[in-house]
């Protein structure tokens, strides 16, 4: 067995969340790949939560299709998850003196009833410990890093007294040995170890790998609004930023956010903001400043589901348009999209590099199951990044008297020194007015159109200075899949799926949306007889965007249900247009 | 506040873009005091960013020679508190007018004051919105006939910029009139001079526009806070704001206190966070390790 | 106010969506007084509207039977000020938190009290972000340790949301506790009889987030207002909200007065609009003829 | 002679926009067609002002190209239109005696050195009569209803005196006279009068067309926020609004201003709000709100010139982007476009009619140059017009009892009867989340896939509710071309000239910009060989969501000079295009 998918479900609050990541770490730390998927409820108590984990020997590409085992902790999760216990998977469920109040048996289903509330408040006499009761029940039966769960605890409690630990210690053992001594296992599903020590792996979540790709690319200033799912961002960087000189500040709104951190950098910090599509969408105005007065900034949007207010805690990839197009007038700047927690540091990194390079405003798309998932991935080494710095201006090197220094000089590239104020000789008035090169305000229709020009121009090049997107599979294709954002993993996995079974599929992988890589992009559609573009939103909205700037004449698959597409979604729709 | 070296001139201050106000307007007495202010204080033209938003008055930036920051309708203070957080050794000043700063832009300024930012807010205040001709401000007198309210507007009450601030908890806020650039320019010196969020309310009459607040009535409207008013008492600074003598306006700083700033706060928290387990990008890393 | 014709019970006001608040929540304290009062006060279910903003106070609408609008965060009051200029015999209740009236909504609170616009505001200040899970509001204690502020808010002040109110103009201002059901009930009651803006600052403790400002903080510090208090004095209502005695904090009405409404306001503006020449759309585009 | 041009260039506050409207007014007495176009400086005092009036015997469709007759009352406006002063055109110049030092000869260019502030200050004794002496030598040198004029001057002064009107109609007079006395015409300029007598017709700007609309369409509310351009849409409404028992408020900003119309639209009122640019920017995050919670809501973007503050007071049609795609999700709205001054008060009412039938917001885009030329139109009825007002709430009536109301209640339109505040029975909660159908809050991917359905399918509709767009000349053509808003007018004269000279050019003018009216469209397509899309924007916009809707395969026109086309501009591309 090298790849298994197990889900947990049950009432927010229950511990859920914290069992599925320790036995996450416990299989990462004997060898095994892991990649989380965590579901909230938008309420603060009470409300169905869910936890899954897939473990693999090899590297996992996305969240899967579906699960091997449902552990059900309530009723409630039983319910939610029956239509997805198909013939051939395994329940565990809380049975009996639990909430689920019947013995269940599903045709085909494999149902393991384990008293784990009884256990936990009769044996143990502690009922929170019900979520390791679970864990040692299937660490146990599928055969899951059960020694190393065990050690985890010992370095996790140890710090709470050995009674903490014995009692968990004990909760584990209890949940392994009812399943030991009650149940034969009829299943197949059992991971085993992996030679290899997982020693140069990390775990870290999609937030997490945002701050820390901050961190490397030299950001020391952000300002945040709280919202759901991008807050961890700033969490994360608020215990780090200001070790590392930083600042970090929450402010009275998204709005003043944006607008602190277009202070910031002005006066020469690598500034950003964190923020999901209602922040985003506050957001418009002073983005067309940053890109108008030609300010480096990034602005994370963790995306969720809308529109409005919308489903808050729920994952979708809505927010591209407004990423792309939001906005008055004819505002430039860049979109990035992250496909997995590995890349989330990457594109961070870039994005960072983009914004000071070209003095633009620079987006990054992650969303909610990016945000919150967990994956193991190598261990990055912050020395390896390159890290740009904006071309900043010399007094006199300006190629003008220090008395005349052009803020918005036109140059080849587009790009114009920098001054901060400090700088003899480098005064100006940063502005949101169209303006002459001296920066003074200027409404000629001269000034507008170079300046104009000015401004999308310099962003030409980005389609270079970003990676080439992947193309995956070669030669002539019957079919090509363009997607975006953390459906690329699940495309990925899809389409080697295909190809596995004999479909001429390949894919293209872009990580920067906006400006597109229109070369690649044309020449990846030229070797395919149609493009399929799958996207969770109801507008098909890359798709769009696509057949709008490239002319390829892509078939949108948009998916809108709160919830990211599963390889085996893709993989039918591909013998359904291959059909 | 950093000085300069050299001996600048009020007029040193002034840039080569020409104002583009109406003939009379209230705000070339503030530019006037305001380069006055820069040169009694001697403030270096490139660690003192002017900031401001849109309007009339949020255009005097450009007619200084300093680093200066036009930036959104309303967002001026935001801004500035960014620029002062990045580099708090520079010296940062916000104009702007009664729209920006308590209209559109008045869900910053309670936060910017009661953090305490260091920055100076100068308010030219009119009464109006001027730059687009002439609509009620949060400050005209209630009733007054405008644009968009040609039969009166039908606000009950109006801002009353010092009480608001006070209320903010802002750690300096004065009034005085651009009829009067000499008072005008000693207290923005006071203002700029202290550490902790300053706010000056000045009258500046719009002549276009705003036929109720005119210079004629201020002339003469004008008399300083009483020699034995309390600075350091908020609420006899807020009976004050709220109860001038009757068809009088005060000129004077109602209020005064030293209070901690948002930048020595941050300062402390990253003494804490300093002082605390791991301190560099490897460290940070290695919290994720298995 | 429109009272309603069949007796209704406070119950009768639940609706039979189920509150999402976590167990122990002030809000449930909140929600029952509000039922309480509408009950005694004979409000229609049909006529009443419930406006909210976006937090766990702000989903109390959902648990009543009468309208409701649950709006943006921070755009309860504009929401609300739309809904009673349009349909002025309406009874329009805005609830909140106090992150969505004074943190995000802050720019609106100022212009919705000047202005005497007819709602009450029922803020539920628990001193912290509750439904994004712990970050600090402006409400709360400077310095305090939170999920954006591990090392201590650096915040100077807090928003003093009485003195906010009283400054800005509202007409009625009172403070009651959520863990005091029937002084809340009547302050609700009191609230609702007012005739333009009210606003009531509802203690109402987080028992997840917030470990400073705790029931049990709170269960002996309330205190009445003095009964000498004088609920027409501006300025003494601001000195009571600025500085309540040593570790109390005051129950009661702290300000209270009769200022023409908007809605008052704009009848006179449409009487006079009428005596104009020109009144319908024939005539209108008489206007352009040449 | 049967189309002139002239315009007079001057410093603002001169009395340049109200002598020129004067002339206009008096022209369009005689039976002559006019069409204004008027620049302001973005400050307020002091620039240059520009006013520009065509005058024809028959329809005018746009601004038309450059004029034949152009008057400067300073150096400024001299210097700035000198390039545009070519063979065939004529000056009308103040000297000597004014500020324009020397006397001007150009090549092939008639120039009439006319003393006007001297006659005003020496003769008149009056240097604001400047105006009218100009006046009265344009009048009388092209013969442009010079009687009319001097009538006018009596009814427009008489209130004032009779001395003012006399010093007015002596500054007539002497202009008039010095030109008769001092040049001979050499120029072949003459419009002369029409037999029509021009009863039937009225004069009306862009922003009042809007506000008229709007009053016809039944608008009982509004909420905005001062800005340029779109001032003069709430100047005018609210003098006329309280007449009719409607409000009209000024709001803290434009969040505000939005927040309001939901508010008075959801109970009930006829709703809108008029913005530009930076404040539809800012109303994002509501217009998202009006779309998830359904709320009929108006709202007229006039367009400047952007990003950011950009050109206050100059023409641009950037803002096509943001109105289709703004704000975060997926949130459905409706576009509309005015080409002219009719067209504004027809589109307003078509808006209201379109927000109340589908409970959807509608935007209406125009634009500074639109928003504020006047021109001559035939006399509208607004008994003529047809007001479409939302489905109801019947207690009993939803098919439901009264205690289950369903405000979302999924119909086959899409559309459910709404309730207000008052209707027994009724009581919802009007909602910013997802939800079921009785409005509570529901993450489902069942609710959100048939919510995000309803609220798209229900548009679906709205193409054919709105009339087709129209087609210019027939059968199959070279090029065809398709554009937007205000530059349709230059398209069709454009196209008029085109076809006059034998080309194979047709061209498509909707006004429906967001759906696209794609049947229609693709229709059309299907008869051109090629498709050119003019637009007044950097980035092409309407071009790139015409491609990414329906895949026809678009020539991009943008210019962004901050001025409208000019149809000779257009006429040169599609020339251009053809070869
Ligand atoms: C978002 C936005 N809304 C509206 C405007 C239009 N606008 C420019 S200045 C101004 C108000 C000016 O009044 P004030 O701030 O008092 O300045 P003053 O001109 O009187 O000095 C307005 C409404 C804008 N630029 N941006
Ligand atoms: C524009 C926007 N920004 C941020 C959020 C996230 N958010 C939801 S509620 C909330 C604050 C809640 O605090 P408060 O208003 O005090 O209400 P409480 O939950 O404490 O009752 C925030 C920041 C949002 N919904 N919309
Ligand atoms: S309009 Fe008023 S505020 Fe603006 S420049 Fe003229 S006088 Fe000054
Ligand atoms: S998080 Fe706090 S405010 Fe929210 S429901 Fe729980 S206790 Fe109440
Ligand atoms: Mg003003
Ligand atoms: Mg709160």
């Amino acid at each position: 067995m090298s790849d298994l998918i197990i889900r947990i479900g049950g009432e927010g609050g229950e511990g859920i969340i914290s069992a599925g990541d320790m036995v996450a770490e416990a299989a990462a730390r004997s060898g095994l790949e892991i990649l989380t998927f965590k579901s909230f409820p938008a309420e603060i108590r009470g409300g169905y939560a869910m936890y899954q984990v897939r473990f693999s020997k090899d590297e996992i590409l996305s969240e899967g299709t579906g699960f091997q085992v449902f552990c059900a902790f309530n009723q409630e999760a039983l319910d939610k998850n029956r239509s997805q216990l198909v013939p051939g998977t395994v329940l565990v469920y809380d049975y009996p003196g639990g909430d689920i109040a019947e013995e269940v048996k599903i045709e085909g289903v494999t149902c393991y009833a384990l008293p784990m509330s009884k256990i936990a408040k009769k044996d143990l006499d502690m009922y929170r410990a019900k979520n390791m009761v679970a864990l040692g029940a299937l660490s146990f039966t599928f055969d899951i890093a059960l020694e190393s769960l065990k050690e985890l605890v010992k370095e996790k409690f140890g710090r709470k007294g050995q009674a903490v630990v014995d009692v968990n210690l004990k909760a584990i053992d209890a949940g392994a040995h009812f399943m030991r001594d009650n149940h034969k296992k009829t299943d197949p599903y059992k991971m085993g170890s992996v030679a290899k020590t997982g020693k140069d792996v990390i775990i870290i979540s999609g937030n997490e790998a945002v701050g820390l790709g901050a961190l490397i690319a030299g950001c020391n200033f952000l300002s945040c609004y709280p919202i759901t799912p991008a807050t961890e961002v700033a969490n994360y960087l608020a215990v780090r930023l200001p070790k590392m000189d930083g600042t970090l500040v929450q402010a009275e709104d998204e709005i003043a956010s944006l607008a602190n951190v277009l202070g910031a950098s002005y006066a020469g910090a690598k500034a950003m903001t964190s923020t999901s599509g209602p922040g985003l969408s506050l957001m418009q105005e002073l983005l067309g400043l940053a890109s108008m007065a030609e300010i480096p900034c990034v602005i994370v949007d963790v995306q969720r589901g809308g529109p409005s207010t919308g489903l808050p805690t729920k994952h979708e990839q809505s927010d591209l348009f407004m990423a792309c197009h939001g906005g008055h007038g004819d505002a430039s700047r860049v979109v990035l999209s992250a496909e997995n927690v590995s890349d989330a540091i990457e594109l961070t990194v870039i994005a960072f590099n983009i914004a000071e390079k070209y003095q633009t405003p620079v987006l990054l798309l992650t969303d909610g199951s990016l945000g919150f998932r967990t994956e193991s991935i190598k261990r990055p080494d912050p020395r390896k990044y390159s890290v740009v710095n904006r071309d900043r201006f010399k007094a006199g090197g300006n190629g003008d008297a220090p008395s005349k220094y052009l803020r918005y000089k036109l140059t080849a590239s587009g790009v114009s020194a920098m001054s901060l104020p400090g700088d003899a000789g480098g005064a100006y008035i940063s502005t949101g007015l169209e303006h002459s090169e001296s920066s003074a305000p200027s409404f000629t229709p001269e000034d507008h159109a170079r300046m104009s020009d000015k401004r999308f121009n310099k962003l030409a090049s980005v389609v270079d200075f970003v990676p080439p997107p992947e193309v995956q599979g070669d030669g002539p294709a019957d079919l090509g899949v363009i997607s975006w954002g953390s459906t690329l993993g699940t495309v990925r996995e899809a389409v080697n799926q295909a190809r596995a079974q004999g479909l001429k599929v390949k894919a293209l992988h872009p990580k920067l949306v906006w400006p597109l890589q229109e070369k690649q992009i044309k020449a990846f559609a030229s070797t395919c007889k149609k493009i399929l573009v799958p996207e969770v939103n109801k507008q098909g909205q890359f798709a769009e965007i696509l057949r709008g700037k490239t002319g390829v004449d892509a078939i949108s698959y948009p998916i809108y249900g709160g919830l990211p597409f599963s390889p085996k979604q893709i993989l039918e729709k591909i013998k359904e247009v291959l059909k | 506040m950093t000085a300069t070296a050299e001996v600048l001139k009020p007029k040193d201050y002034k840039s080569d873009i020409r104002p583009v106000w109406c003939a009379g307007c209230g705000d070339y007495g503030v530019l006037n005091a305001v380069q006055n202010a820069f040169a009694a204080l001697k403030l270096s033209l490139y660690d003192t960013v002017c900031v401001s938003g849109i309007g009339c008055s949020s255009r005097l930036p450009y007619f200084l020679k300093t680093y200066g920051f036009h930036s959104l309708h309303g967002r001026s203070l935001p801004v500035a508190v960014g620029i002062k957080l990045a580099r708090p050794e520079l010296e940062v000043v916000v104009f702007g007018g009664d729209g920006d700063l308590f209209s559109i832009g008045g869900g910053h300024f309670p936060h910017v004051a009661r953090k305490n930012s260091d920055v100076t807010c100068i308010m030219m205040d009119n009464h109006i919105y001027g730059l687009t001709k002439g609509q009620v401000s949060p400050t005209s007198t209630p009733g007054m006939v405008a644009t968009t309210t040609p039969f009166g507007a039908p606000d009950t009450g109006s801002v009353n910029p010092l009480a608001y601030a006070l209320t903010y908890g802002a750690s300096f806020v004065a009034q005085s009139f651009s009829g009067n650039p000499k008072a005008l320019s000693e207290i923005v010196q006071q203002a700029i001079m202290h550490e902790g969020f300053s706010y000056v309310n000045v009258i500046s009459p719009c002549l276009t526009f705003n036929k109720i607040d005119t210079f004629d009535f201020y002339k003469d409207a004008f008399v300083d806070l009483p020699a034995d008013h309390d600075k350091s008492n908020l609420v006899a600074a807020l009976d004050k704001a709220f109860n001038p003598p009757a068809g009088k306006v005060y000129n004077g700083v109602f209020y005064e206190t030293q209070r901690p700033t948002l930048v020595e706060n941050l300062k402390k928290v990253n003494q804490k966070a300093k002082a605390d387990k791991n301190r560099d990008l490897n460290e940070f890393v290695e919290e994720f390790a298995i």
